[in-house]
């Protein structure tokens, strides 16, 4: 179980996170959207330790993350606790390793046998035959796969996903999105999903929170939130969305009618 | 800007101290005591000399006290007078340096105007121009400009007679020793021009400007090389601040007495504080070159003036 | 017909084709959408209107713009339907401006330098432009430098350049989706609102089918560079022929629809998968021999056309 | 400084194989020296003063009458371990350093910046004349000065590599994976910035070989009776007087030859290298 | 392709170059480098002495075929062997018009016998110079020295205005400051690094001397730039101390090249630091150096293998004399005599440790390190080459550290004096010249005897005594001797060719050609 209390983190000239607190059960998918330089990203590098903040605490079942840790001990156990899925799968694999020798560096980091390397590999729909390639001989979702993986290998209790499958081809992301909801169900471990794409937060998570400016206007469950609106920001959001006899001229008419919140 | 600006010269300050501290401290990094290395390979050492030596570098007073009476001193146009020569070393430099600045100058102006033309030469015409100055430019960056001096005096000084060799003065005298100065610069600058423009040319805001029916012509001058403008004059005067210390090389296969030479001169005989003088001159100047070109990014690309 | 593309084939070495055997036409006052998954083609067809060409590449069909085959007509020619007939929008606005010139000398150079106006008479219709796109201050933005406006007010300053020839073909590129959804709502109404009011034709190319079927009239669905279907959008949606097409509104996930999402197994081809039957055969559930032998050749369909030998077989030529 | 400028890849590959034989060979004759080299490098036959090309003398012979191809035969010893040293010292010193300042940031990076800048305030080759002017003339200093001249380039390509590298999330991943700073560096970052700097270390030696030449042209760096190129070339200036030119042209081509190899080899790695990033 | 070397056997020796009879605007004349100063005293090399030799004037002269007579003086007088009286002479004015008096004399003399003063060598046996009257000034010497005369004519002997030097302090001899000399050129302009002009002094005292060059610009350059300077015609004349430039340039139609007597001589000053040390291994490297290869590749054949230490520019008596006892001389055989030097270092213990050889770098002294590292090698010992900046060489003879460092200096050494026994004093126990630390009461006795004998036979009986001890026990290993040199370009003549340069005013006769 994940909670995140009153997170704050600004920027000169930014702030890129207000105030947010939010709670992710074990097993649990939440999905975080907002436009862009919301601050879904930094909320996400806040909750892997890649970006301190400002104030504001973080714990994992019931135990506090510090901003840094010492030692490699604290390290390994923290690293367990919330893994990450980035963004562009080109450049989120070391080009050095092969797919198989990508999963072992972290097994071997974490102690754990590296056999269970093809394991994964199979989990995530990779075969021997990528096993020995090399990230710039995989297609894009064949990257992402493996970029699960990673994340898979250190047995996590939370995954946090920044717009994972917002590079990918529709055909591929549908695939990675299937694969996540599978994971999800098979290994119990709880999804942080990043995207500004609501339909898919609305087809992958049971809860969702959405970000303005960096604070949170609206959170619940998914079907709640994006059917009975009760932000105007998010109902803006969702009349941006195109659907059969959509008029992007109405959108226009929703925003000016929304309170500014600067 | 204006702070900017400041904050930049602050800066080059703070390097010219630190680099006039290293080239003071040059002479306590000697093994031994100092004064004998300052008194250089002189013969017959008397007290006399030996005090007169502690006297101009001040060396019986703490090291940093001695720093910034020299420092000083040097400010103030006092560099010393030269072991070798027994002349004031401010006046050595003041008959050499107007030598050397046209020798640079005239550099300069052929290695920008030939290595921009022959850059943008081979960015436009691409194929078989563009691999013969590619060619040709990674062969001149190849020879070593003592090697090109060599072979121009004696091809077009000694066999052909066109140009005088050695002596100086005129422009005539400085057009062999400014070619092969300008060689290797020439080659630096025409591979950065084609770079840059062959990068500009690949750019998006390019192909709209074709698109939207301009002439290729005008595509090359507004958008590519304006484009590439910005790389292409900070080469130019990096490359330009390089020359100064690239005279020593050119000045001694020519001969020409300029500040190269004294340099040169200066350090076979031990003459520390020409060596020192010729030093700073040129780290100064160094540092002052680049320096503009860093202020003079903002004129060139509007995205250097606001921000950090 | 405003743009008709007939046969159109492009090589540039590769295993096959980057467009093959391309036919594709749109008329006045119409709005076409081109869809398709990243590397079908989709910029290619347009760059190709205005003769843009990848580099070592050979052509062949015809590509007429009001009837002139733009792959064969002359230098002067060229210079002048890309300056007054066809105008195009691209993705990243950032990357489509000269980032060290000013807004006014993007908007002015073209109209001084293609339109033969006078510098006063281009600025006076700059400004105009300007403010046409719904750009506030336009005296202001015409002296800035791209870098200080927002992505959204670049792709007005870029569809108000657009507009400075009064083109008859407008081709937007993946327009909007560099935009955050709320502001590519916006950018899209002002673009209707333009194209509705000149009669623009206009070539709509994204790769979210949704955007597509909100936003054209008709649609083309692109894979591995052949055009598999071709429908009106509402006829596309409702009843899609192609397995692909059917396949890609199986698998994008909807907001008001949370029916499970069902994934097309295998990738999108590369530039150096080549194919000796229909390029879909590999992922197509339903592929049968024929599929892996024979490339399929358009066959009518409802409002449109479609390739597929599942469709040949199964309902002829109507 | 150096310029690294890429070229089109379709240029043919010819100049590349060229050059890679030609470097070939001269490691080759400077490794075989002792069985190939006709005579020693030393060797003075009077009889053979200035010889011209013949086949005793294949390149001729110096004022000495030493053998020319010998002494470039040997002389590619120095000419070679020299430049090889010097950029061992700089890669060393200047990986670590440009790792540092890009991994720490703040005011390591500051500091790291501000040394670095201060050795660059040195014009070419003007800091090694400064520790030649203080610890005198030879090539032992002139290395050692060359490779700490040569560091703060080499720190500023690394940082600059480093920073981008840094930068990808690839890197993100090991620290999320609870991997130390050290150890990412260490066994994950340089690594993969090794064919970058290997590139950049390739034209670098083009460029060390020619500065220590230089050196020796000047009299700071190779001192006689060694058969270093750039000595060679000084000491054969004066067989030019006399209207000789083999002793100039013979070290000056072999000097000139060798880099333009290494700048073939080294614009091609950067080539490849430019093509290979997405 | 080379340019064929001339043969030195055939090369005829003349005083000077045919008299001028044109006058002369200006003529421009090459240096091989730029002077440090032209105060003598702070530095004497070859360019400042060229130069100061037409500006600056001594007590005594030295004419073109290589004798003495009294200038500034009017006489000198040997009143007995430790007493020399000068008488200057009257109506001599220095260039700013004030007259040369017998103080300046007084006072000139003292600074060139102060401490660390280029000549204060020549004063060691100086007890004192005083001022006898208005116009004499009386050196007395500790012991008989008969070559303080010589020196007179030489740079111990300049008189300076005394007023002018005071006043100038440490700026005299810089650019930018007038000369404190009375000679039949004046100081003109000094542009740092670019040139140095001297101008014709219209008010010389000496009515006889009729200068018919106006000025005379020096530059400095390099053998190669020197070549083509000369032949291009933008130089009218050189002094060449390089054979190289010479050798191009005998064959060339554009210029005259014309060959001097000469004292000097290239030698190997060895050091007592090593294997040298046993005068053994100095006969056997003398045996096996290859003089003649050395004459060919270290100086294009304008040289001559050689035996003895001084040139035969010094034969100024008795040269038949001289001539045969230098062909009887043995021990420095033109070609090597490998075998012989085997057997003496076989007899002196082959011993191992290595000769290290001092170099510069030039062509000359690289030709002779490299010929001495081969002759070693062939007869079993072992030898390497230290280099050393050009600048830094003369330090050998000051500096005892620096010879510390090496065993063989090769070098070329030259007396301004045109008698041998002005040579010979270099080996006396104790001498500064003597490293190799050779002490021989008889010799030293010798060399007394000589400077004190005034036969000319019976001098050069001692004199062929000396050089044959010399030789025997290789106190310097001599090589070759090289001719003085002067180009000089198409329209001009006049200046000596011989060695006196250095203190004659040479410039005097220098115009055009008739
Ligand atoms: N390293 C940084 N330095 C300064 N400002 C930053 C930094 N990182 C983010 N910001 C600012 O913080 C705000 C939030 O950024 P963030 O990247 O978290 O947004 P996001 O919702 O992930 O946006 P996107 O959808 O574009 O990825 C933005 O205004 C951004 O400019
Ligand atoms: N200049 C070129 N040279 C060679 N191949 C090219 C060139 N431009 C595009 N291609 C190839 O042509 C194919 C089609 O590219 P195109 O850009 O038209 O696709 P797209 O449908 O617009 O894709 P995206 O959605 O990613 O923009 C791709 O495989 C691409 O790699
Ligand atoms: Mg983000
Ligand atoms: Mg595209």
């Amino acid at each position: 179980m994940l909670t995140v209390e009153r997170l704050r983190k600004t920027y000169p000239g930014a702030v890129a996170a207000d105030d947010v607190s939010f709670t992710l059960p074990s097993g649990g998918s939440l999905g975080l959207v907002g436009e862009s330089g919301s601050g879904k990203t930094t909320v996400a590098r806040m909750l892997v330790g890649l970006v301190a903040p400002d104030s504001g605490t973080i714990t994992v079942d019931g135990r506090a993350r510090g901003p840094r840790e010492r030692g490699r001990a604290a390290r390994l156990r923290r690293a367990r606790e919330i893994q990450m899925v980035f963004q562009d799968p080109y450049v989120s694999l070391d080009p050095r390793l092969t797919a198989a020798e990508c999963l072992q560096a972290v097994l071997r980091l974490h102690g754990r046998d590296r056999s269970h390397a093809a394991a994964l590999l199979d989990r995530v729909g990779l075969g021997s035959r990528e096993a020995t390639a090399r990230p710039h001989q995989l297609s894009g979702g064949q990257r992402q796969r493996l970029a699960i993986a990673r994340a898979l290998a250190v047995e996590p209790s939370v995954v946090v996903l920044d717009e994972a499958v917002a590079a990918l081809d529709v055909s591929i992301q549908a695939q990675i999105l299937d694969l996540l909801a599978e994971v999800r169900r098979e290994s119990g471990v709880a999804l942080l999903f990043v995207s500004h794409d609501l339909a898919v937060v609305r087809h992958l998570c049971e809860d969702t929170l959405v970000l303005h400016r960096g604070k949170v206007v609206e959170s619940g469950p998914v079907a709640r939130v994006l059917e009975e609106p009760e932000h105007p920001y998010t109902r803006l959001l969702l009349a941006s969305v195109p659907k059969p006899g959509w008029d992007p001229a109405q959108v226009a008419v929703i925003r000016n009618g929304m309170p500014s919140t600067s | 800007m204006v702070t900017r600006a400041a904050r930049k010269v602050a800066g080059l300050v703070a390097t010219l101290l630190a680099t006039s501290f290293v080239i003071f401290g040059a002479a306590y990094a000697a093994p031994g005591d100092p004064v004998t290395f300052l008194a250089g390979g002189k013969e017959n050492l008397t007290p006399e000399y030996l005090a007169a030596i502690r006297a101009q570098y001040h060396l019986d007073d703490p090291f940093l006290v001695q720093y910034l009476r020299w420092l000083g001193d040097a400010v103030t146009g006092d560099l010393g007078r030269s072991l070798k020569y027994s002349d004031q070393v401010a006046d050595l430099l003041a008959a050499r340096v107007p030598t050397t600045l046209g020798l640079v100058a005239y550099a300069a102006v052929l290695f920008v105007v030939f290595g921009v033309a022959l850059g943008a030469l081979a960015a436009v015409r691409g194929g078989r121009t563009d691999a013969a100055v590619v060619a040709g430019t990674t062969f001149a960056t190849s020879v070593p400009p003592f090697v090109v001096a060599t072979g121009l005096i004696s091809l077009f000084g000694v066999q052909l007679g066109w140009f005088p060799v050695g002596g100086g003065g005129s422009l005539w005298h400085l057009t062999l020793p400014a070619i092969t100065l300008a060689l290797g610069a020439l080659a630096i600058i025409s591979r950065v021009t084609r770079q840059a423009m062959v990068e500009q040319r690949e750019l998006d805001h390019v192909t709209v400007a074709r698109a939207s029916g301009l002439s290729e012509r005008l595509i090359v001058v507004r958008h590519v090389l304006r484009g590439a403008l910005g790389p292409i004059v900070t080469m130019c005067g990096l490359v330009t601040a390089g020359l100064l210390a690239g005279t020593v090389t050119v000045e001694s296969a020519f001969q020409l007495s300029g500040v190269g030479t004294l340099l040169v001169g200066a350090i076979n005989t031990h003459d520390f504080p020409v060596t020192q003088a010729v030093l700073l001159l040129m780290v100064t100047a160094y540092i002052a070159v680049t320096t503009l070109v860093e202020l003079a990014q903002p004129l060139i690309d509007p995205r250097a003036r606001s921000g950090a | 017909m405003l743009l008709d593309v007939k046969g159109l084939t492009i090589e540039a070495g590769g295993g096959r084709p980057i467009l093959r055997d391309v036919a594709l036409s749109v008329a006045r006052g119409e709005v076409v959408g081109l869809v398709g998954e990243s590397g079908s083609g989709k910029s290619t067809i347009a760059r190709a209107v205005l003769r843009l060409l990848p580099q070592n590449a050979a052509a062949r069909g015809e590509v007429l713009v009001e009837g002139a085959d733009v792959l064969t007509m002359d230098a002067a020619a060229l210079r002048s339907l890309r300056a007054s007939q066809v105008a195009m929008i691209y993705q990243d606005p950032r990357s489509s401006l000269n980032p060290v010139r000013r807004i006014g000398d993007f908007l002015t150079e073209r109209m001084v330098h293609t339109l033969g106006r006078t510098r006063k008479e281009a600025r006076v219709r700059a400004l105009e432009l300007l403010a046409a796109v719904g750009m506030r201050e336009p005296e202001l933005r015409m002296r800035q430098y791209p870098h200080e406006l927002s992505g959204g007010m670049l792709q007005r300053v870029v569809i108000a350049a657009a507009l400075a020839a009064e083109p008859a073909l407008l081709l937007a590129d993946e327009a909007t989706s560099a935009l955050d959804v709320t502001t590519q709502a916006d950018t899209l109404a002002l673009l209707r609102a333009i194209q509705a009011e000149r009669e623009l034709g206009m070539l709509f190319i994204t790769h979210d089918l949704h955007l597509a079927a909100a936003y054209c009239d008709r649609i083309y669905v692109l894979y591995a560079g052949t055009v598999v279907e071709s429908r009106p959008a509402e006829a596309l949606f409702a009843d899609p022929r192609h397995p692909y097409t059917a396949g890609l509104l199986a698998c994008t996930p909807e907001l008001g629809d949370p029916r499970p999402i069902r994934p097309i197994p295998g990738r999108p081809p590369s530039l150096d998968d080549a194919f000796d039957g229909c390029p879909f055969a590999p992922r197509c559930a339903m592929a049968g021999t024929a599929c892996e032998e024979r490339r399929p050749v358009p066959v009518a369909v409802a409002g449109g056309v479609a390739a597929c030998h599942l469709i040949e077989e199964g309902a002829p030529a109507c | 400084m150096t310029v690294v400028a890429t070229l089109p890849s379709a240029r043919r590959p010819l100049g590349f194989q060229l050059a890679a034989a030609l470097l070939v060979l001269v490691v080759a004759g400077a490794v075989l020296a002792p069985v190939v080299a006709p005579y020693a490098p030393d060797a003075v036959d009077f009889a053979a003063t200035l010889s011209p090309l013949s086949p005793e003398h294949l390149l001729g012979a110096d004022q000495s009458g030493r053998d020319l191809l010998s002494r470039i035969l040997y002389g590619a010893r120095t000419s070679l371990i020299g430049p090889l040293a010097l950029l061992a010292i700089a890669s060393v010193l200047g990986v670590a350093l440009g790792t540092l300042a890009a991994w720490w940031r703040g005011w390591v990076d500051a500091f790291v910046s501000r040394v670095t800048d201060v050795m660059y305030a040195f014009p070419g080759l003007l800091f090694v004349v400064l520790v030649v002017a203080v610890f005198g003339n030879g090539i032992t200093t002139a290395v050692v000065a060359l490779g700490l001249a040569y560091t703060p380039t080499i720190a500023k390509y690394t940082r600059a590599i480093a920073i981008t590298e840094c930068a990808k999330p690839y890197i993100d991943a090991y620290r999320v994976q609870g991997m130390s700073g050290l150890r990412i560096c260490v066994r994950h970052l340089v690594p993969n910035m090794a064919r970058s700097i290997v590139g950049y270390l390739v034209v670098l030696f083009g460029e060390g070989l020619m500065s220590l030449a230089t050196l020796s042209f000047l009299g700071f760096g190779a001192q006689p009776p060694s058969s270093d190129w750039g000595l060679m070339v000084k000491e054969g200036q004066a067989a030019m007087v006399q209207g000789a030119f083999l002793p100039v042209l013979v070290p000056g081509a072999a000097i000139a030859l060798v880099v333009v190899s290494f700048n073939v080899i080294g614009v091609r790695l950067a080539d490849r290298l430019a093509a290979r990033r997405p | 392709a080379t340019t064929k070397a001339p043969d030195v056997a055939k090369l005829t020796l003349v005083d000077s170059t045919p008299k001028a009879t044109g006058a002369l605007e200006k003529a421009t004349w090459l240096l091989g480098e730029e002077p440090g100063t032209l105060d003598l005293d702070g530095d004497g090399g070859t360019p400042n002495r060229t130069i100061t030799s037409n500006v600056c004037e001594r007590l005594m002269q030295t004419q073109p075929d290589m004798t003495i007579k009294p200038w500034l003086a009017e006489k000198a007088d040997q009143v007995d062997p430790t007493t020399l009286v000068f008488t200057i002479r009257k109506g001599v004015t220095f260039h700013d018009g004030s007259p040369l008096t017998a103080d300046d004399v007084v006072w000139s003399l003292q600074r060139h016998a102060g401490d660390g003063m280029n000549e204060s060598d020549e004063f060691e046996d100086v007890a004192a110079v005083t001022k006898e009257g208005d116009d004499q000034v009386k050196v007395t010497f500790k012991k008989a020295n008969a070559l303080f005369i010589q020196a007179m004519a030489g740079d111990a002997g300049i008189v300076l205005n005394k007023k002018v030097v005071e006043r100038l302090g440490k700026d005299y001899g810089t650019p930018g400051h007038p000369d404190a000399c009375s000679g039949p050129y004046e100081l003109g302009e000094w542009r740092s690094g670019t040139e140095i002009t001297i101008d014709r002094h219209e008010g010389y005292w000496n009515k006889d001397v009729k200068p018919l060059t106006k000025a005379v610009t020096f530059r400095w350059a390099d053998d190669s730039a020197m070549v083509n300077s000369l032949t291009t015609g933008a130089a009218d004349g050189a002094y060449l101390a390089e054979t190289g430039p010479a050798v191009a340039l005998a064959g060339n139609p554009a210029v005259s090249v014309a060959y001097g007597p000469t004292t000097r001589v290239f030698v190997l000053l060895p050091t007592d630091r090593g294997v040298l040390k046993d005068p053994r291994i100095r006969r056997a490297l003398s045996l096996a150096v290859d003089r003649a290869g050395i004459a060919k590749s270290g100086f294009a054949g304008l040289a001559r293998p050689w035996k003895v230490p001084v040139g035969a520019g010094a034969w100024s008596y008795e040269r038949q004399t001289f001539q045969s006892a230098y062909d009887r001389l043995e021990g420095a055989p033109d070609a090597p005599d490998v075998e012989a030097a085997k057997k003496l270092v076989q007899e002196a213990g082959s011993p191992r440790t290595p000769i290290v050889i001092a170099s510069d770098g030039d062509q000359a002294r690289s030709v002779i390190a490299n010929a001495v590292v081969d002759a070693a090698t062939k007869i079993g010992l072992k030898a390497e080459i230290k280099t050393i900046p050009s600048s830094e060489y003369g330090t050998f003879y000051t500096d005892k550290a620096k010879r510390a460092q090496v065993d063989l200096v090769p070098d070329d050494w030259y007396i301004t004096k045109s008698d041998p026994v002005g040579f010979y004093d270099n080996a006396l126990s104790g001498s500064s010249n003597n490293w190799v630390g050779f002490s021989s009461p008889e010799y030293d006795a010798l060399v007394a005897k000589a400077l004190e004998t005034t036969d000319a036979a019976a001098r050069a009986g001692h004199v062929i005594e000396l050089q044959r001890r010399f030789t025997a026990d290789m106190v310097w290993i001599s090589l070759v001797e090289v001719p003085s040199t002067v180009v000089l370009g198409g329209k001009v003549t006049g200046p000596p060719a011989s060695m006196t340069y250095f203190g004659y005013p040479w410039a005097a006769d220098l115009g055009a050609k008739g």
